[in-house]
């Protein structure tokens, strides 16, 4: 009976091939974890939607962002540099120094409007078509539309301005100045809330799910208590509450794509409005299969690292010394 | 079997259950302990079980020192010996027959044999048709007696019982010591603490009484040991 | 021994008066509930975490609307809509209209800029100062520029902008309509999806205190019910959760007010850029009292209310029949 | 003081645990409840104590049907009746005097003379050194001793007690029943669930012997009953 000849131990027990029992033993714990829940629909059912809706704050704060990235890309045409260049400057030498711009790394593309041009688009918009014909020269230089790369920070965009200003063949770099601070700065703000939210919300699932495990898993101790009693390994007593974790992540999960979903479908009118508005046909961004999949894994991960590090703890408690 | 060697055992607390206890047990004995409340006599069965450690001495168990066998190694060696609690430990979210059945699903007995096993020990303590009840729904002496049921199931070469008659009214608690007996014909070692004193006297075992953590009185040092020598074919299995 | 005569039944017991008992039994209930969430610090602290990070969530997000609205209120500047009038319209006439459109509701104010001092600011600001000079007659009409209500939505706006544009004194209407659709169909978004984050935080909170609370109390379920049976009415064993939940509710509201005061710190760079911006010296809109007020008492109801609730439901599950 | 009337206790699961019981028991008598396991002695002290109600028949108590008792007097009616229980039921996150001390809490009595009375208590059940320590680190007969302190605390006019003595030597058992036995000089109604024939016959009380949840011998019926009259003047408190 010595502990160290195990096999030998065991051998009063007839047991089937350790490949089908390992299998056979998930699958019916499986089903009697799922069983579980389904007999306790009411305290299921609540540690479900705490998982989801848990799980919908940070999923709907994503689609959040990227809906509007996938618009905002669009606002970057209203921030674009005229720079008005010095009036002795001919065509070409516009145009090379509009390539040279263009090589920037935070500039997007360069757009060169000759004098004429410019003269002829502000005749037509301005509403002095006729007096300006009067004019015995056009008064404008050549300009480059410098459209800065999305990247750019309310701090970059300042800065290229000033470089774009100082060159010897500007003569004045003109820009919605205030519109383009603003919505730098906004973006700014709105980038770092989205990461402080998203490193509460990070934090959220982990404690939230983490202690509903935690709590969960406490309430039936006794079980922990009394199969390690009787000789059961941490392995085995850990399976039943893996089990548990896992269908509480998955089913948490996927009621959290649910919620998230009816969300979306409520702001569906209200977002394909705006898509109209840049009469991109645009739709709403909606999960994609790659984030259903990570919604659901770290649901579902969460839901199995909780209950091992609830059950492990709880184990760890009754062991002798 | 059971070699306890000048065993301490002392709560954090301060309190000693145990004090410098010696012991010998021999394979294929059945043993009482005795003792007044709180004399030591669940503690000495939980060092015996590895339920919990000395914090001097040695406990050997089949050649075996508790002292060494690893943490990860402890469920082997509980697996080895059948334990009746004297709180029952049963679990109230299953049947009296899962219950019964849990050591044998943990050992990794195909479900065929384990149910067929499962009957045969709910039988021996006359519970069979109770088998699909919850154990909360059952009496105190059922439940105790489904405790016993599981520890006879996995059919231990070392069976602990504690207190498993302090329910049950004589006419269970001597069917009870029956089953014990007829285990012990078959070679299983026995070690059951009970207040049963009329009940031990007569089934004439040897007796190890226990005061205030110190061995008092040993009824092997006065009378013949009582040994049923293990058949040579194990008939019982 | 007989039921009805309760006094008389509890006759063998000297008690003293029912006040100070009252009083005294709350003052140990809550320091013995206080003394239990001290020994189990982990517990105790996962709990006040979930209801931290919980309450954090809607109340940032209610910081962030209230900053937010703070500022926009000054975007609406670049909402307003230049109304050329007629050029045969005199001055006197004008400003009569300007004084009537500005009763209306949508509308904030209205500016007139005479023809002569449009002209001006032009000459000022556009460049073609010296070339405009040559010019023989003033082509600019009177403008009117209406600002119009920060409550009105794109629809309403683009309502407004209509009716302007069909007076019979206006030439064109002119707006950058882009800016102002875009801007209003944001704000439809940003307050639709204020909305539904609302409600589903507001559910959170229920669903995770209410939850988190629950598990708590079902692993205490074991008091509960030797009390009951030992003979303490639903009163006497609610007491000490009541008091338990009063705590996780009092330290997770306190706990969440820094919670979002930490972010809110973090956010300070930026928000007061934006400020700038507008030159007005407005601050980070931080909470008052009152808020912090309803912080600590949702919490602490929640706390309250989820533990009465959870408390009872156990003893209904052990009362006879 | 107890009258059953025809009482019957089928459970949801059609299991039935008393059969049209009739019973009386008179103020100031010691009483005891016997039967194999699972005859239904616990089913019918819990319904004495209204921990749960019969689906059949009368229980009165002192007068007062138990039926008729309403959902928000029934802590009020537990009060007046001492009660032990078979699984000891205690508390695990506080100390022996704690748990004791808890029905004086409910009952609203003063500190002062709630822990003179715990330690009278305690006392009675010789745990008095023990009072610190948590029940989880008493040995089970400690604990059940708790339970008895907890019972007899609140100096009731009827104490029920379900197998105090399950977990208890001899020599303690006895030592218990005579504090049952001081109180029922006293004046006190007892009503004990025993399998501890040997130590009822000691006592020479009335005895219920219960088969299946029906009546199968009441000792009043051959011998004299057994009736402490209590004294006119209630020296006991
Ligand atoms: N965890 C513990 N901490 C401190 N003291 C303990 C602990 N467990 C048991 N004891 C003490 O050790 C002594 C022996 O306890 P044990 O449970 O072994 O007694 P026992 O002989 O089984 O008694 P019983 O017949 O009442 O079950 C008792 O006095 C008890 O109070
Ligand atoms: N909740 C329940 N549901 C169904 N059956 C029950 C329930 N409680 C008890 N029983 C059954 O009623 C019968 C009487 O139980 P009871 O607990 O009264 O027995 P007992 O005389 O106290 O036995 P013991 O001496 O073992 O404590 C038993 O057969 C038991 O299985
Ligand atoms: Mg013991
Ligand atoms: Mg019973």
């Amino acid at each position: 009976m010595a502990v160290n000849r195990h096999a030998d131990a065991a051998a009063p027990v007839r047991s089937s091939g350790p490949v089908s029992i390992w299998a056979g033993r998930h699958v019916s714990t499986a089903s009697a974890s799922l069983g579980r829940l389904v007999r306790q629909p009411f305290a299921s059912l609540m540690i479900i939607l705490v998982i989801a809706v848990t799980l919908a704050l940070p999923a709907a704060l994503n689609l959040m962002v990227k809906n509007a990235s996938a618009i905002s890309g669009q606002w970057e045409s209203a921030l674009d540099f005229s720079v008005f260049l010095d009036r002795d400057l001919n065509l070409d030498e516009a145009a090379a120094l509009g390539r040279l711009i263009e090589q920037r790394a935070d500039v997007v593309s360069v757009t060169l409007i000759s004098s004429d041009d410019a003269l002829e688009e502000f005749k037509a918009q301005s509403g002095f078509g006729a007096a300006l014909d009067q004019l015995s020269h056009n008064p404008l230089p050549h300009t480059l539309v410098v459209r800065p790369s999305p990247a750019n920070t309310g701090q970059s965009m300042l800065l290229l301005r000033e470089e774009l200003a100082n060159l010897p063949e500007t003569d004045v770099v003109q820009v919605d100045t205030d519109w383009v601070q603003r919505f730098h700065a906004i973006l700014d703000i709105v980038s770092q809330a989205i990461l402080i939210g998203a490193v509460l919300l990070g934090a959220a699932i982990i404690v939230i799910i983490g202690n509903t495990i935690r709590l969960d898993i406490q309430n039936r101790r006794e079980e922990i208590e009394v199969t390690k009693l009787i000789g059961a390994s941490n392995a085995f007593v850990r399976r039943p509450f893996l089990w548990t974790g896992f269908w509480y992540g998955l089913l948490g999960g996927l009621l959290a794509i649910g919620l998230v979903s009816l969300g979306l479908h409520l702001l569906d009118a209200p977002i394909s409005r705006l898509a109209n508005l840049y009469q991109s046909g645009a739709d709403v961004v909606r999960f994609d299969l790659r984030e259903i999949g990570s919604i659901i894994g770290v649901a579902v991960g969460l839901g199995l690292v909780g209950s091992w590090f609830a059950a492990t703890r709880h184990m760890r408690k009754i062991e002798p010394r | 079997m059971i070699r306890l060697e000048n065993v301490t055992k002392r709560f954090p607390g301060g309190q000693e259950a145990l004090s410098g206890l010696d012991l010998a047990v021999e394979k294929g004995e059945m043993v009482f302990v005795t003792g007044h409340s709180g004399a030591g006599k669940s503690t000495l069965l939980k060092l015996i079980a590895l339920i919990d450690r000395p914090t001097g001495g040695q406990v050997i168990v089949d050649g075996q020192n508790t002292r060494r066998v690893k943490r990860r190694r402890i469920p082997a060696y509980r697996r080895q010996i059948g334990m009746v609690f004297q709180d029952h430990k049963l679990l109230y979210d299953r049947s009296v027959a899962d219950n019964v059945a849990l050591p044998l699903v943990i050992a990794g007995v195909g479900t065929r044999e384990a149910s067929r096993r499962v009957r045969a020990a709910l039988e021996q303590v006359g519970l069979l048709q109770k088998e699909k009840r919850n154990p909360e729904t059952l009496s105190a002496g059922e439940q105790q007696r489904v405790g016993i049921a599981r520890a006879i199931a996995t059919r231990p070469k070392l069976l602990i019982a504690d207190e498993p008659t302090g329910n049950l009214d004589p006419d269970l608690s001597l069917e009870v010591m029956r089953v014990f007996r007829r285990f012990n014909e078959f070679g299983v070692t026995l070690l059951i603490a009970s207040h049963d004193i009329a009940l031990i006297d007569k089934l004439g075992c040897r007796r190890i009484h226990l005061e205030d953590g110190r061995l008092q009185n040993d009824s092997a040092a006065e009378e013949e040991v009582l040994v049923v020598r293990p058949s040579t074919e194990d008939r019982w299995r």
